[in-house]
């Protein structure tokens, strides 16, 4: 295929660079799989020694939106795969629109996480010396539904009892900190995933420049191709996270 | 002169032994290797030593036949030095069961230690000859290392983990051991002297320190009382927790339906995490001792719940597995 | 070499089998199937995940050094969980973790 | 001298990459692979000295029993910023980012890597993460030992880890961005001809060393991140004191760091490799069995880290399960080591320095490559764990392998990288100087480490003394082998004979070019039509052809 864009020094032809950028993406997102998967491996080892505190603490995130998130975050994903296909077609209008959309999409799933992330601040739910599991269970906000606190504190109740029957005190202790190290793990997976996503957004404002200015087009289309690539890794990254930290344990409600 | 470069250390304790015999046949067969291409280098250096500049060499790309012998005959002889190794590997983690069991914990940068009588050692070790020695080993901090060169034994003292080694020492002496885990600033005067006595010697040292209060079977027995274990641990099986006489050792069953054997690490598991395991028959009632009880007070309950293995088992209200019950 | 050009209607399907998949996962969850809710939960992420590299991504239209590049970055995180494994499920001191948490939390 | 020996006629070409540009901008700003070759060889050679001098001060606290010079915290110091200088800054970027980085692209034809900016970026993020580690250096030094282990390093000490670990964090990525460049370079900007099974050994080499960086690297680096996080946040991911497991930092730990040590290695292999066909003039011998090696111990190497764990209390289980697989990765290092010994049957060896280098290397690895046998044994593995035994295998393999392996690399190379000679007897001399004081510096340290003397101690037992004297003695003669190539090297960039194009001669595409080549490297793309390491189909060596020493024999 004949291709056009400027050909860098080191290159014989437009179609190796194309195939070096690509397959140099490719490279760097297995080192980010490895680089996640040691937060998997922290996660899988401490889940596996302490698998009712996990539960306790996955408990108390918020189905509804990390479920939200999800889809909006698998709607970007499809509004990115659309905007290589515009590229490829060289569909110069709707191009910017999907990579437009792609990018308010990962806004709104940053949005939800800062929401969520609040939420998990107001509940004490923070690592460290404030970290309390039972914080919103005896301080409620007026707009809590009952019937959902008293399913919460039956959970921590029971949790702790499996940590202490008789001595509720020493077996909340307990889960407190075991639960922390949940919390912690949640924070820095979802974090550094939330970092990535904003890493993603940056590139997608300098593709939507690009694309505005119709520079993209059948023959040239690596940046979006590349940027593709990162964003659907974002997503895979996600869905893992997902179903690690949210889904595990759910049904002990 | 010669025995102040000695090659080895002292051959002190039942692996000494096996580990110098499995250090030869390495040794040998690594000789036999080095050796081997050392002559051929150096015989081919002054050989084919380039006699003209424009000289090249007899192009010989490569023949499979030694390229394959020289892949399986090395890996038979790695795998007969895994295979040794894993024999001898597999009697150190291997404890016999007429162990005596001496208590180890480390703690920046020191070695607490406690005889079976309770009696308190600092950076000292003593055991009988010819006895087996099991170290239970707690650290209070960081990670540590107890290592004996003369008895080719080592093991982390890992906090938050209880380890264990055994070794039989063979020959009265004193042996030096260190910490051999980086473990901060004075790591390296975190050592002290294991004097290995005759057992007559060792019991008339024993008993020559003893203190009632020392004995961790006897202030085991204190707390047992003091902490009101007993009101629900009763011995003959009428309370609301399994009687403990006669269970170390034996298989528990539990609730679940599967059986677990009572070790040192159950009890302890079982004094700080009281519902992981839950006998059968029985509700989850007991508190848990965590942050209640310091290392040696658990060790003392330990050794006295071990010092009831020889109790009479009552028939019921024990939580003994009945098919494996002791003889 | 010349680019393969995935239709939008293979994009869709695959929107489509995504938030199936991300349904379904939701539901499981909140059922209890025993020490199968972990198992149906991460093959279900996983069946995303390869729809996702598959299509989106393109590997399967990718060269054949590509696709050894996600073989390998499957396998090498697979090897660092499972040789890790080996260690913690028969891990003899295991069952005798002690938790002095509460020592450091009362501290 | 025959007509191929370099002759005082050879003029340096009138451009090459040297002086195509001048000013501090044009270094600083390069994104020529081969001047960032030389950025880094300035600053690896920096790190090499900061930790040769704590290696010095090391070896002479530990001339008496109760040591000679300094306190216990600066003891423990000393040996940590001397490994985390030496590992990190010096052993793992010294051959790919010096070596590799100038030839892999000159060697395969192409003229740059792939990414030339991201080639530059690694630099300076080497160079930030080492200004931070020098100011963890400056500002209360690092006590925790290099493999960092927790709780100490994240709980227990009070010395500056946090820059030091925001340091290793930040220098892993410059790593990560080497290794991408080489896999992506090797894979697409071959030059015509230079096929898979014709890329020169040090390349496959480089390819390995990429894979266990792209793979292994981002592991540790999170690690770091997570221990770090652990000190300044007080969460509790490895601290026992919260619920954390310490065993676990171990395993991530060396998830990297095992693979790591291939990442020192392994190049040095390929240097090897490329020295040992030119010097005895003939084909390697079992091309493809080396190179297949280098793969295999790459992968295989990811296998076996827990070995480092044996006497953590790990699960029998699973010390059985390692000590299998590390037998079978010492399988394709004695298989490269019986290749290299055959190819040297029926050459014409000459004994130039970088062959005495290589010589060296082979007996230096030997010994470091069959300890390591020891070590692997589970059952013997108990008693020498954290020994002497160790740290000798350890420099047997780190120095007398890989730091003999980048000289040597060095010295083959240097006619290439300046387009001068060195003093020829001078480097002979330092060659043999550095391994005898090698030897002399850790062979003692073997015995020491069976008798029991555990690593890191600053006071030790006296019985111990007579071998650490030696050891002491060996180690001023090593340093004096490393400061002679330093002087002599830097005084034949300006003083140096003129080498020529091709010096040795050697086969490789690197040696078709201008000494010092010029900036896109070759004047027009190459084509690739002969095997590698061939003499006999080379006309263009300038060797006379059919002259070999004995008539040909053997498979061929």
């Amino acid at each position: 295929m004949h291709r056009t864009g400027e050909l860098y020094g080191q290159f014989e032809t437009l179609e190796q660079q194309k195939e070096s950028a690509q397959f140099g993406m490719w490279v760097f997102l297995v080192t980010e799989v490895l680089f996640f998967g040691g937060l998997f491996l922290t996660y899988a080892v401490n889940r596996h020694l302490y698998f009712t505190a996990f539960g306790v603490g996955g408990n108390m995130l918020d189905l509804t939106l990390g479920t939200v998130n999800t889809v909006v975050l698998i709607a970007s994903s499809f509004t990115m795969a659309m905007s290589v296909w515009a590229a490829q077609t060289n569909r110069k209008k709707l191009l910017p629109v999907c990579l437009i959309l792609t990018l308010l999409l990962g806004g709104v799933f940053l949005g939800i996480k800062y929401v969520e992330y609040k939420q998990k601040f107001d509940h004490h739910l923070i690592p460290g010396h404030s970290f309390d599991l039972t914080y919103r269970i005896n301080h409620p906000a007026p707009t809590d539904n009952p019937k959902e606190l008293a399913a919460e504190r039956t959970e921590i109740e029971e949790a702790a009892r499996h940590e202490a029957p008789t001595e509720p005190e020493s077996g909340l202790t307990a889960l407190n900190a075991h639960a922390q190290l949940y919390f912690s793990l949640y924070f820095g997976m979802t974090g550094l995933h939330a970092l990535h996503m904003i890493v993603g957004g940056g590139l997608l404002v300098w593709v939507i420049k690009e694309s505005l200015k119709g520079r993209f087009s059948t023959t040239y289309n690596t940046p979006i191709e590349i940027v593709g690539l990162y964003w659907h890794f974002v997503d895979v990254v996600w869905i893992y996270l997902f179903a690690l930290l949210y889904l595990i344990n759910r049904h002990a409600v | 002169m010669q025995s102040q470069l000695p090659l080895y250390p002292e051959e002190a304790s039942n692996f000494a032994p096996h580990v110098d015999g499995l250090m030869i046949f390495i040794t040998s067969v690594c000789l036999f290797f080095a050796v081997g291409v050392t002559i051929a280098i150096i015989y081919f250096f002054f050989k084919y030593r380039r006699k003209h500049p424009d000289e090249v060499g007899t192009p010989i790309h490569g023949d499979a036949r030694l390229e394959a012998t020289w892949i399986v005959i090395p890996l038979i002889l790695a795998l007969g030095m895994f295979s040794w190794g894993a024999v001898v590997y597999v009697d150190y983690r291997h404890s016999p069961p007429d162990t005596l069991d001496i208590y180890v914990i480390a703690k920046q940068w020191m070695w607490k230690v406690q005889q079976p009588n309770g009696l308190k050692e600092i950076n000292e070790l003593h055991v009988p000859v010819n006895r087996n020695i099991r170290l239970t080993l707690a650290s209070e901090d960081v990670i540590h290392d107890f290592f004996v060169p003369a008895f080719r034994v080592k093991m982390d003292v890992v906090p938050g983990h209880y380890n264990t080694m055994w070794f039989r020492p063979t020959k009265p002496g004193r042996y030096h051991f260190f910490c051999s885990q980086y473990c901060g600033t004075n790591h390296a005067i975190m050592g002290g002297w294991v004097t290995v006595m005759e057992p007559t010697d060792y019991a008339a040292w024993l008993s020559g320190s003893l203190g009632g209060e020392a004995n961790p079977v006897v202030a085991g027995e204190k707390l047992f009382a003091e902490k009101a274990c007993i009101t629900c641990h009763v011995a003959n099986g009428t309370g609301r927790a399994p009687s403990l006489n006669g269970m170390y050792g034996a298989q528990v069953l539990l609730a679940d339906g599967t059986t677990v054997t009572a070790d040192e690490a159950y009890i302890r598991e079982s004094i700080l995490q009281p519902n992981a395991k839950i006998v059968a028959g029985y509700q989850p009632l007991m508190p848990t001792f965590q942050g209640q009880l310091t290392e040696e007070q658990i060790l003392a309950l330990t050794a006295y719940i071990k010092s009831l293995q020889s109790q009479p088992v009552p028939a019921k209200g024990s939580g003994i597995a009945p098919s494996t019950g002791k003889k | 070499m010349s680019e393969h050009v995935v239709s939008p209607k293979i994009y869709v399907v695959i929107l489509l089998a995504l938030l199936l998949g991300t349904f379904l996962t939701v539901q499981a969850a909140l059922r209890d199937f025993g020490p199968w809710n972990i198992v149906i939960a991460l093959a279900i992420a996983s069946t995303k995940a390869i729809l996702v590299i598959l299509y989106f991504m393109h590997a399967r239209y990718s060269p054949k050094r590509t696709q050894l590049v996600v073989v390998c970055a499957a396998f090498w995180l697979v090897l660092l969980l499972a040789l890790t494994a080996t260690d913690y499920i028969k891990r003899p001191s295991d069952q005798s973790r002690l938790t002095s948490a509460t020592a450091f939390y009362r501290s | 001298m025959s007509a191929t020996s370099p002759s005082p006629d050879h003029k340096l070409p009138r451009d090459h990459y040297l002086n195509a540009t001048y000013g501090i901008r044009s270094w600083l700003l390069t994104t020529d692979h081969k001047r960032i070759a030389l950025l880094y060889l300035f600053s690896v050679t920096f790190f090499f000295f900061v930790g040769g001098i704590f290696a010095t001060l090391i070896r002479i606290h530990l001339l008496t029993p109760n040591g000679v010079l300094v306190t216990p915290e600066t003891y423990n110091k000393l040996f940590t910023m001397h490994g985390v200088a030496m590992i990190f800054f010096f052993l793992i970027p010294a051959i790919p980012a010096v070596l590799g980085n100038f030839m892999i692209p000159i060697m395969i034809g192409a003229k740059d890597l792939a990414f030339p900016k991201i080639n530059l970026l690694s630099w300076y993020i080497y160079v930030v993460g080492g200004t931070f580690v020098l100011y963890s250096f400056c500002t209360g030094g690092l006590d925790t030992g290099w493999t960092f282990y927790t709780p100490l390093s994240s709980v227990y000490s009070n010395s500056a880890v946090a820059p030091a670990v925001v340091g290793i964090f930040i220098n892993g990525f410059s790593s990560i961005l080497t290794g991408l460049n080489f896999i992506v370079t090797i894979h697409t900007m071959r030059a015509p001809g230079m096929t898979w099974f014709r890329l020169p050994l040090f390349v496959w080499a480089h390819y390995s060393t990429s894979l266990v960086m792209i793979l292994g690297t981002p592991v540790v680096a999170i690690t770091l991140l997570l221990a770090g996080m652990e000190r300044l946040l007080h969460l509790g991911f490895f601290n026992p004191a919260m619920g954390g497991d310490p065993i676990l930092f171990q395993h991530l730990f060396w998830f990297y760091s095992h693979p790591a040590v291939y990442i020192m290695i392994l190049p040095a292999m390929g240097v090897i490799s490329e020295i040992i066909p030119t010097f005895a003039r003939k084909p390697i011998f079992g091309y493809s069995f080396i190179a297949a090696s280098s793969i295999a111990i790459a992968v295989i190497g990811f296998l076996v880290w827990a070995h480092h764990m044996y006497v953590t209390g790990q699960s029998t289980y699973a010390a059985l399960t390692f000590s299998f697989l590390t037998y079978l990765v010492a399988i394709p290092s004695a298989v490269k080591t019986f290749n290299w010994t055959a190819t040297l049957y029926k050459g014409s060896i000459s004994w130039d320095t970088p062959m005495l280098y290589a010589l060296g290397f082979i007996g230096l690895f030997l010994i470091g490559g069959l300890t390591g046998l020891f070590l692997a044994c589970v059952g013997l593995d108990i008693h020498i764990h954290d020994t002497y035994f160790v740290v000798a295998h350890f420099h047997y393999v780190m120095v007398g392998g890989a730091v003999m392996g980048y000289v040597g690399g060095l010295h083959f190379w240097w006619p290439k990288i300046t387009g001068k000679l060195y003093p020829e007897i001078l480097s002979r001399i330092a060659a043999i100087t550095l391994f005898v004081g090698f030897n002399l510096t850790f062979f003692p340290q073997f015995i020491l480490g069976y008798l029991g003397m555990p690593r890191r101690y600053h006071t030790y037992p006296p019985e111990f003394q007579v071998l650490n004297v030696f050891s002491t003695a060996g180690a001023s003669i090593l340093a004096l082998g490393y400061l002679l190539p330093m002087i002599y090297l830097t005084w034949s960039m300006r003083y140096g004979k003129v080498a020529g194009p091709n010096p040795w001669p050697a086969t490789g595409l690197e040696w078709k070019t201008d000494s010092p080549p010029p900036t896109e490297n070759f004047h027009v793309t190459p084509v690739v039509d002969w095997e590698p390491y061939d003499y006999s189909n080379r006309p263009d060596l300038g060797l006379a052809p059919g002259r070999p020493l004995a008539p040909a024999h053997g498979d061929d």
